[in-house]
Parts: C-alpha cells; structure tokens; sequence
C-alpha cells in the first residue's frame, strides 16, 4: 500500500519529463532556469557552491529527480519541476497518500530567483520528499496547491506574507502573520527593517 | 421594652437587619471559605495575607469592588442594567424570611412557606436574564439564554422533588417539616426509607437540582469564564458585579436551608438529645454549612458539563426518576397510610 | 450519542433561514492560550465558520536566523514553543550537525533523550491541565504543576534555567549530566507512576470529561494527512505516525516504546493518546537511565566557527505538539542563509476552520484544548 | 440504547463522580506544598543562570577579566558592552568596563561559555528589581565587581596577599535560602548576596558611570 521511493522518483521522473524541451541545468538539487549560466558559474556568481553531498552516488548525475540519503539530509527524494507543475506534483503526491509538511521560500537573490519548497511526510511509510520550484524574483507567481492540500491555504500565506510569492487562484491571500498593513516582505534578503 | 420588642413591625425590622446581616456575612466568609477550601484541596494555603490566616479578606474584597466605580456600558438599557442585580439580591433575602433557624427563631412563620420560597426563588433566573439581555454583550445574551433553558429545566425535577416531600410531610409550614423530624437521625425525611425507598436518591436529585439552580459548578453555564468570559456579569463591575456575587452565595444559603429542613431534620438534633434552645441553630447551621461545604468541594472537583448533557441529564435522568418516586411515595400512601404524619 | 448531537448541528446550521452573529473570540479570551482571536460566524450557539486570526505574537524568528551566526540563533529555539524547549533545540542543533557531519557522543545522546522526554511529559501535563480550565475544572492543573514543578526543578539543576533551557550545544551539551540529575530523575519516574493513576481516576475516568470529549471534534486520519497535522492530533486519528519511529533520530531506534494510537478520531481519543504518551516517556527514560554510558559529552572535533557546507538540511523530531522540523540553507558562510522551522501547532491549527463548522461553542473549544496549540509556536 | 445499559452508565458516572471527590479530599488532607514566596525562598541550584557577573582574582582583588571581548561576539542579543584599559605597570588589558544590557538579555550563557579566561560566571540573583530603566538597560557589572574589590582589600590590607588565604573570599558557595529582603532605597533591589561573606555587596549602589577608575574612550550606549 505505501509508496516505495523507486516508484515516486520514476513517477516524478515522468512528471519532469513532460517538461524535457525546457530541460534546465540543476545547482545542488536546485533549478536554475534561466539557462544560460552553468552551474559553476551562477554558484559562484552567488557564493553558493554547488553540494551534491547527500546524493545517491549510484544516479550517474545530478537531475531534478534526486534520491538522496535520509541521514545526510534529512529526507528521501528531491525533486524540482516547473512552476506550473507544482500541483501535478501535489496530486501526484496526494495520490500517494502523503501529508503536506510546509511550503516555504528561499531568496535567491543573486540568481534573482524565488525558490518556493514544498514539503511532504507520508504518515506510514518512512519517505519525506521536497519537491522545489523556482520563479522570476521581479514576478514571483506560480499556481495554489490549496485545492489539493487544503493545509497549504496557510502556508501559502505564509510564503507570501515573507516573500511576496503569490499563489494564484488561493482563496485567501490576505496578510496572515504580518500587519494588515504591512506592505514588506521581510525574508527577502534585500529587506533591511 | 419587651413590649417594644413585641411589636410586630420592630420584630420584623429587627429580623430584616439580621438577615441583611447574615446574607452579608455569609456571602463575604462563604467566598473566602470557597478560596481557602479550593486552596486545600489544590494544596496550597489559600489568601493568607490579609490579616491572621487571611481573615480580614472579605473586607478587603469588599473596599475594593465598593471603590470601584459602577460603568454602565453605551449603549445599554441602563435601567435594566442596573436593576439586575437588585432584581438578583431579593428573592434569598425574601426566602430566608421564612427559613425557621430554630424552633423560635423565624421572621416569618408562614403555613405556606415552601410554597413561598419556591415561588421567589424562581425570580432569580428573571435577574440573571435581563442582566445578561441589557448588558448589549453577545456572551451576556448567550450566557442569558442558556441560564433561562437551564432554569426551566432544573425547576421541574425539583419541584416534582418538593411535591413527593409535601406528599410526606403533608404540609407547607417549613417549621412543620422540622417538627416532625424530631428524634434520632433515622426520623429524618433522608432516611425515612419506609416512607419512600427511594428517599435518598430523592435528596440526591433534590441536591443536583440545587446545584444547577443556582449555577453553581458543574453546572455553571451562566459564568462559564472559559466559553462565556464571565456570561452574564460580563458587562458588570465594582459592586455591581459584587452583587451578582453575592447573590450566588446568598441562594446557595438558601438552597442548602431547604435541603435542610427538608430532608435533614433542620434544627433537630440528630441524636435525639441536645436540641432544644440554642442547640437548634447550632444544629441547623452545622447541617447547612456541611452541605456548603460539599458544593464547594464539588466545584473543585469537576470539571463543566456540557450544555445539552446538562439538559439531558434533566430532561432524561432526573424528571423521569423523581416521577418515578412521586408515583412510589403515591402508592405507598395507598399501600402503607399508617407510616404517613400527614395522614394521621 | 453521535447521531443525537449530529442531528441537533445540522438542523440548525444547515437551514440558511437563521439569522447569524459574529463573535468575536480573542485576542484576549480566557479559552485562547494566549492571544489567538477565533472570528466566528454563529448561529445561536452554533458555529457556522470560525476562522482564526493569527500572528499577534509573531517575532519573525526566521529572519533573526539569517542575520546572526549558526550559534547564536540557539537561543532563539527554545523560545518557540516554550513549553517543549529541548525538543526544538534538538531539531535545530540536529540540523547543523547533520550538515557538519558530526558525530554526537552516546552519552550526550542519551542525555537528549532523558531530557526531551522530561520536557515532553512536563509539556503534557500543562495542556492537561489547561484543557481542563478550558472545561471548567480548576483543581486538575495545579496537581499537574505540582508534579511539573519537579521536572523544572530537575532541568533547572542541569542547565541554570526552567523554560528556555538553551542546553543542547552542537556535537554535544552544555554540560554534563551529574549524577543528582539522574538520581532525581529516577526519583521522579517513581514519583510520577502513582501520579498518572491518580489522574486517570481524578480527570480521565470522570464521567462528566468522557461526556465532554467524547464524540467531539471529530479529526479523521485523511484530514490529518490533508491538513499536516501531526503528533497527538493524527496519532488519535489511528496513525501511528510518530518521528521517533518514522525518520528514527538520536538513540531512539535503541529504546522500546510504544507509539499510543486510538482510531476514534474525537477530542477524547487525542486525550487519551497524551495520557498514554506520557506512560510511555517515562518507561523511554527509565531505560535510557540504565542504558546511558560513561563518556564525553561534546563530540572531539566541533569546530569553533561554525560554517556548515553549502546545502539545504532538515530535521525533525517529535516534539511534543507533532512533528518540528527545522529546515536550514547555507551558503557555507557563518551565518545561515535561510532557517525554517515548521511548527506543529501551526498545521494543527490550519483544520481548525473546517473541524468546527457546524459544532456548538463550549465542543469547539474543547476540541481547540484537545489541539493543545501553542500560540508562539504557531506565530514564531 | 436499552434500560440496563442506562442504569449501568448512570452507575458508574456517579461511581466516578465519588471517586474524584475522594482523591480530592485525600489531597486536601495532606500539607500543602507552596512556598510562600516574599516571605521565604528556595536555593538556587548551583548551575542557575542568572545575569552574568565578574570574577574577582583571588590573587590580585582585580578582575579576571581582560576584556578580550570574545562574550560581547557570542551574545546573540548584543547586550553586552566591555571596554578595556592597560593599568599602571601591568602588562596585559584589563577591563574597565561591563555594561550589560538586561532588558536584552536572554540569560542565554552564550558568553559564560565564551569567555576563555573563565573570567565571568552567572550570579544567583534572581528577583532583580528596579523602578529605574536605566538599571537594567545599563547595568553596570563592573561597578558590582569593583564594590567586591573594596570588600577584597578590606581583608586584605597588604598587597600582594597569599592566594590560600585568599581563596575562601573568592569561592562561590552555594545559595543559601534567603529571605528577599526589602533593600530600601537601594536599586537594583536584589536577594542578598549568595556569599554570606560580603554582606555589603548585596545592594550596589547606582552611582554614576564616573566611579569607574578610567574609561576615557566609553563608546555611547
């Protein structure tokens, strides 16, 4: 009855190949989607190097469907998918019987780029798996997983209350933890209080 | 002078200043007994600070809330708001006019006096009703409705209660009932299992109705702080809260003399000897402060009812089961007159 | 009993005829621990949406993480949830040392687990006897303090401080358990098995609780999963979902424990799961007591500036609300470069909405007592 | 639901309702276990942390501390600021200033842990009050060392005194219970201190920053 990491990576490999004409380079297990830079040059560009320490050593490269040590990271499988993908991938996982842990953002801001994380714990089989996307820093939108996941409705708030990500089609993207009239975002990295 | 003191109205006067006093009183020490009971039960010594052993409390309660000033919310139906807890004040006050504390010791000896208390009791829910209704709180309002439901509910059992000891007793006199419970503690109505074998849970419903009565703990609906903030006294502070206050102990006072007298024996001596003169207050008040004593202790010991299991309980357990004894103590008398006093 | 308070809601809140108020539960409100304002929707006396309101107490603890070192925001994790403080520490050092690689000594392991567990029976016995003011009994939470007071006094011998201890350092602790602390510890194991039979007849038998909990509030495991409820909340489901067993950490995988399920799914199975879960912990620590070995208390070769490699990094644990997960990015320089902490209260709060439509007042909120919410933990 | 299984669940609610009043009766029987708080005090245990505080060089009467400022980096509040100043024939820096900021302070003991020369230690006092902001916000630690020194050099009068001799004035014991005494106008109010060997430096007096000896280049709070 319960998922077994071989099936989840092949299913989120399909899911990703859907997607092979925009196949993108992959940074540590994070998209970079403008495509043009290659992974060593927009880590450096960043100071972020490139760590593919928790990856499987059996998979010939790093791919946007990683395997990854549980007790290196912290979970089973990485996978990062498109921005319009994100709630294939939440149905797919839903299907799956998992249970949304928290959706959060990263600012990249010198790739100038938003990574929105998506975490999942499945409540009987021992598997945890993130499933990441990446937007445009200047117009950070991508679609609602809150009709799949009805507990995403408030982290998605979250996100957007902390980042300005929207989530569109939400019922209610209203400001959650912030002010009401707060109009920062405090975890961009260029917000100075 | 002891003409004067036989004058009607001074009798009356003299008695009105005496309950006065003792509703206060009572109030006052009923709310630190309640603290100091609650702080042994929960292990810790209680209010300690206000002079030896915390004794001087009430009066420091008492400054306090007299101090403070009397807010009328805007908004309100000012007249009701302040009304209420008059309105909350005199029915106790009004009852124990007619509670005999001892063989001569009564302001009022009315034949009807069961009949007397019943019906002012009654009122009470009036006060804590348009209290909650003119405080304009949506709490009060709700606290007002459920006190209403709850009122209604726990005033049948209760008087179907009344009605099967009226049955026993054959009369509505409370010094009456008191006489014929003289002698050893088996004569009491509690224990007079030959009259009714049922007379003990009777006294159980008769208590458990009391309790809801007068909102006290486990059935505290009215002020129930954790839903309700504090129901319908939400509005209300200084003394206006300290009435309402008050008042719940004042109707405990008087719930626990009906209970008293009419399943206790009221100021007969449970040993058959020692009971005239000044022994039947003593008696009276030791029976009444034991049954205080057990409502306090019950409040601390449990937690809220839910509402619809409280009109449940009413509706379902105790009407069914004091109709059930009204019926027995009607077919006992058919069955067996002779162990009847009212059919003698 | 179901079918009879199913039928009462849905008479009422179904037929659109009734006129409806708004109440206005909280920000201060003696059921809202803390400041938590539920908006809600009535009719009547039932509830038609209660929506709550949130972040009135928010620090914004993920930014004080990205702007001082990795050491520095240690502090910060014992004040999230406050009542189970070594929990969330234990998260977050796990985190770093994951990233580190550092191999934690046995005996600080066992020491993190005697402690956790402490602080999770002492968060326990708070929501215990805060779900009882929250029902109308008063005395139930000063026995439970009384008893809590014990576990303070224990942690406080060990590392200077009651609440926010602060007492896990990365690769190891603060400092090292003595043997006073391990002796009142089994002190107190002994001391609380009585204790727990004596709350289950006093509370947990009582009729008037069983008839306030039972059937109340019901949490279906689906909706656990939906919602990201966990810990007590998806165990009383009939989950047995419980970190220490699903993503095995510390020296758990080493003790014997149960994980306490119900599948009733009503506020009484989410009681009864705690009840039990406290049994539980202190069978962990009586044998964590005997298993702990003599030894060092802080790995060999922690380094003096922290700099985890670059990456992201989780970790979770069971704190005693569900499941805590802290999850880190670094760019390898001293300061992290993003800290996110997953709260459980958080998840466990979002199904409130859809849990208590159509129940009456005084069940929502002892259904909201049953999520055991801890206000900063949801605003952090 | 049938008859009998009614009377049997009235039964045993009623059952469960005596045998909760009796365990409350039987707690009400035994003593109670409060601590009257102003009136009497607990010990604190010996690892208790409370606000940082010097140590005094049972050797020298002087500071340990040479304000190498390795606990202003480790605390995560900033809430520290030490200053350092060379003395007149001594080698090394000493401090000149310890103003600790205790309305920041998260009694972390990041800067205990920090210090090298195990030169600050978490004092016992624990109901520290004040009517004054200042107090707290500028709570001057070195002041509170230098008032131990004067008490130092009183047992002391010659210079350069014998470390054994001096080592019991310098020992932290354990807190003894005491009763929270009400310091009169001093401020900050604190619980006498935890060595009954210097009664006097129980209630430091909040003189002005110009005591301390040199601190010419005071950074401004």
């Amino acid at each position: 009855m319960n998922p077994t990491l071989e099936q989840l990576t092949a299913q989120f490999a399909a899911l990703v190949a859907e997607r092979a004409s925009v196949s993108l380079p992959v940074v540590g297990g994070a998209l970079c989607p403008d495509g043009t830079a290659s992974s060593v040059e927009s880590g450096r560009r960043s100071g972020f190097t490139p760590d593919t320490s928790g990856v499987n050593p059996d998979l010939p490269k790093p791919s946007p469907v990683q395997s990854v040590a549980h007790a290196l990271k912290g979970y089973d499988l990485n996978a990062t998918v498109a921005p319009d993908q994100v709630v294939a991938a939440a149905q797919l996982l839903d299907r799956a019987g998992f249970g949304l842990d928290a959706v959060t953002g990263v600012d990249w801001m010198a790739q100038n780029e938003m990574e929105v994380v998506y975490d999942y714990f499945h409540p009987t089989a021992s598997l945890r798996v993130v499933v990441r996307t990446r937007v445009p820093r200047a117009t950070p939108e991508l679609p609602t997983i809150s009709p799949v996941f009805p507990g995403a409705n408030w982290h998605e708030r979250e996100t957007h209350d902390f980042f300005g990500i929207r989530f569109s089609g939400h019922p209610n993207m209203k400001p959650f933890l912030l002010p009401e009239d707060a109009d920062f975002h405090p975890l961009r990295k260029d917000y100075a209080p | 002078m002891i003409d004067f003191l036989n004058l009607e109205p001074v009798r009356i006067l003299l008695y009105l200043v005496a309950i006065c006093a003792f509703v206060g009183a009572n109030a006052a020490y009923l709310v630190l007994a309640e603290r100091k009971g609650a702080g042994r039960i929960q292990r810790r010594p209680g209010p300690n600070e206000a002079g030896p052993a915390g004794i001087l409390q009430p009066l420091a309660d008492g400054i306090k809330l007299l101090a403070k000033q009397v807010m009328v919310p805007p908004g309100t139906d000012a007249l009701l708001f302040r009304a209420a807890p008059l309105m909350v004040m005199a029915p106790p006050l009004m009852c124990l006019a007619t509670i005999p504390f001892g063989d001569s010791i009564v302001a009022v000896n009315l034949n009807i006096g069961l009949l007397f208390v019943f019906s002012f009791g009654s009122i009470n829910v009036m006060a804590l009703m348009l209290g909650g209704w003119a405080s304009r709180n949506k709490y009060a309002i709700i606290s007002a409705a459920r006190v209403v439901s709850q009122s209604v509910a726990y005033e049948i059992p209760m008087l179907l209660v009344v009605i099967t000891m009226l049955m026993v007793t054959g009369t509505l006199d409370l010094s009456e009932v008191v006489k014929q419970q003289a002698g050893w503690f088996w004569h009491w109505n509690l224990f007079k299992v030959w009259v009714n074998p049922l007379m003990p849970v009777t006294f159980v419903i008769f208590f458990t109705c009391m309790l809801a009565e007068t909102n006290r703990a486990p059935f505290d609906m009215a002020e129930a702080e954790s839903e309700l903030v504090a129901g319908a006294f939400t509005e209300y502070g200084g003394m206006g809260f300290g009435v309402f206050f008050m008042a719940e102990y004042a109707n405990i006072v008087v719930g626990c003399c009906l209970a008293t007298i009419l399943f206790l024996g009221g100021w007969q001596s449970p040993i058959g000897a020692l009971s005239g003169g000044l022994w039947g207050p003593v008696w009276f008040l030791g029976k009444m402060y034991a049954l205080i004593f057990t409502v306090i202790w019950i409040r601390w010991t449990f937690p809220r009812t839910q509402f619809y299991s409280l009109l449940n309980l009413s509706w379902k357990i105790l009407i069914p089961v004091s109709l059930g004894t009204l019926l027995l103590t009607g077919a006992m008398m058919k069955l067996m007159p002779f162990v009847f006093p009212s059919l003698h | 009993m179901i079918a009879e308070k199913g039928l009462i809601t849905s008479g009422h809140a179904s037929d659109g005829t009734h006129e409806t108020f708004t109440l206005n539960l909280g920000p201060q409100h003696p059921a809202a621990h803390g400041v938590l304002r539920v908006l809600m929707t009535m009719d009547g006396e039932w509830i038609q949406r209660a929506e709550p309101i949130i972040g009135y107490i928010h620090r914004m603890h993920e930014k004080m993480g990205e702007n001082r070192s990795w050491a520095k925001f240690l502090p910060n994790t014992s004040r999230i949830d406050y009542l189970s403080a070594m929990n969330y520490t234990h998260a977050y050092v796990g985190a770093v040392e994951r990233a580190l690689k550092i191999e934690v000594p046995e005996r600080a392991e066992y020491a993190r687990v005697i402690t956790s567990e402490l602080n999770r029976i002492s968060s326990h016995m708070v929501w215990w006897g805060a779900l009882l003011l929250d029902l109308g009994g008063f005395t139930p939470i000063l026995y439970a303090f009384d008893d809590r007071e014990k576990i303070l006094d224990l942690l406080e011998g060990l590392c200077g401080a009651r609440l926010t201890y602060c007492y896990y350092r990365f690769g190891g602790l603060y400092n090292d358990v003595d043997d006073a602390f391990l002796k009142g510890t089994r002190d107190f194991v002994a001391h609380m098995k009585p204790r727990l039979t004596m709350y289950r007849e006093l509370v947990t038998d009582n009729i008037i609780l069983r008839k306030r909990l039972t059937d109340i509030g019901p949490i279906s495991a689906d909706m656990c999963r939906r919602y990201g409820a966990t810990g007590p909340v998806i165990r009383g489901a009939g989950v047995a979902y419980d970190v220490r067993t699903v993503e095995p950490y510390s020296v758990y995988p080493k003790l014997k424990f149960k994980i306490p399920t119900y599948p009733q799914a009503d506020s009484m199975a989410r009681y009864l799961v705690r009840m039990d879960e406290m049994e539980q912990s202190l069978s962990i620590i009586e044998q964590a007591l005997d298993l702990i070995p003599a030894g060092p208390f802080m790995a060999p070769k922690v380094p003096r500036v922290i700099k985890p490699p670059a990456g992201d990094y989780c970790y979770a644990v069971e704190a005693a609300r569900g499941r805590f997960m802290v999850r880190i990015v670094s760019d390898g320089k001293e300061i992290p470069y993003r800290v996110k902490l997953r709260a459980p209260s958080f998840s466990n709060l979002s199904l409130y909405e859809e849990a208590s439509k159509g129940m009456i007042l005084p069940d929502a909120l002892a259904m909201m007592g049953s999520l055991d919410l801890v206000i900063p933990d949801i605003d952090r | 639901m049938s008859l009998k299984t009614a009377i049997r669940e009235t039964y045993d609610g009623f059952k469960s309702l005596i045998t909760g009043m009796r365990i409350t009766a039987r707690e009400a029987a035994k003593p109670t276990i409060t601590v009257q708080y102003p009136h009497e005090t607990l010990p604190m245990p010996d690892r208790f942390r409370g606000h940082v505080k010097l140590i005094l060089d049972p050797a020298t009467g002087q500071a340990k501390c040479n304000a190498c400022g390795l606990c202003v980096r480790a605390c995560p509040s900033n809430s520290l600021e030490v200053d350092g100043a060379k003395r007149e024939g001594e080698k090394r820096k000493s401090v000149s200033k310890y103003e600790l900021d205790f309305t920041t302070c998260s009694l972390c003991g990041c800067c205990v842990e920090a210090c090298p020369s195990d030169a600050i230690e978490y004092s016992k006092e624990y109901n520290v009050v004040s009517r004054d902001r200042d107090d707290f916000a500028k709570m001057d630690i070195y002041k509170r060392l230098q008032a131990e020194s004067e008490e130092w050099k009183k047992t002391h009068p010659t210079p350069p005194a014998p470390p054994a001799e001096a080592a019991p004035a310098a020992t932290p014991t354990p807190a003894t219970p005491v009763a929270a005494t009400s310091s009169p106008a001093a401020a900050p109010v604190v619980a006498p201190a935890a060595t009954p060997a210097k009664p006097a430096t129980s209630a430091p007096v909040p003189a002005p920053a110009a005591a301390s000896p040199a601190a010419p280049e005071q950074k401004p709070t």
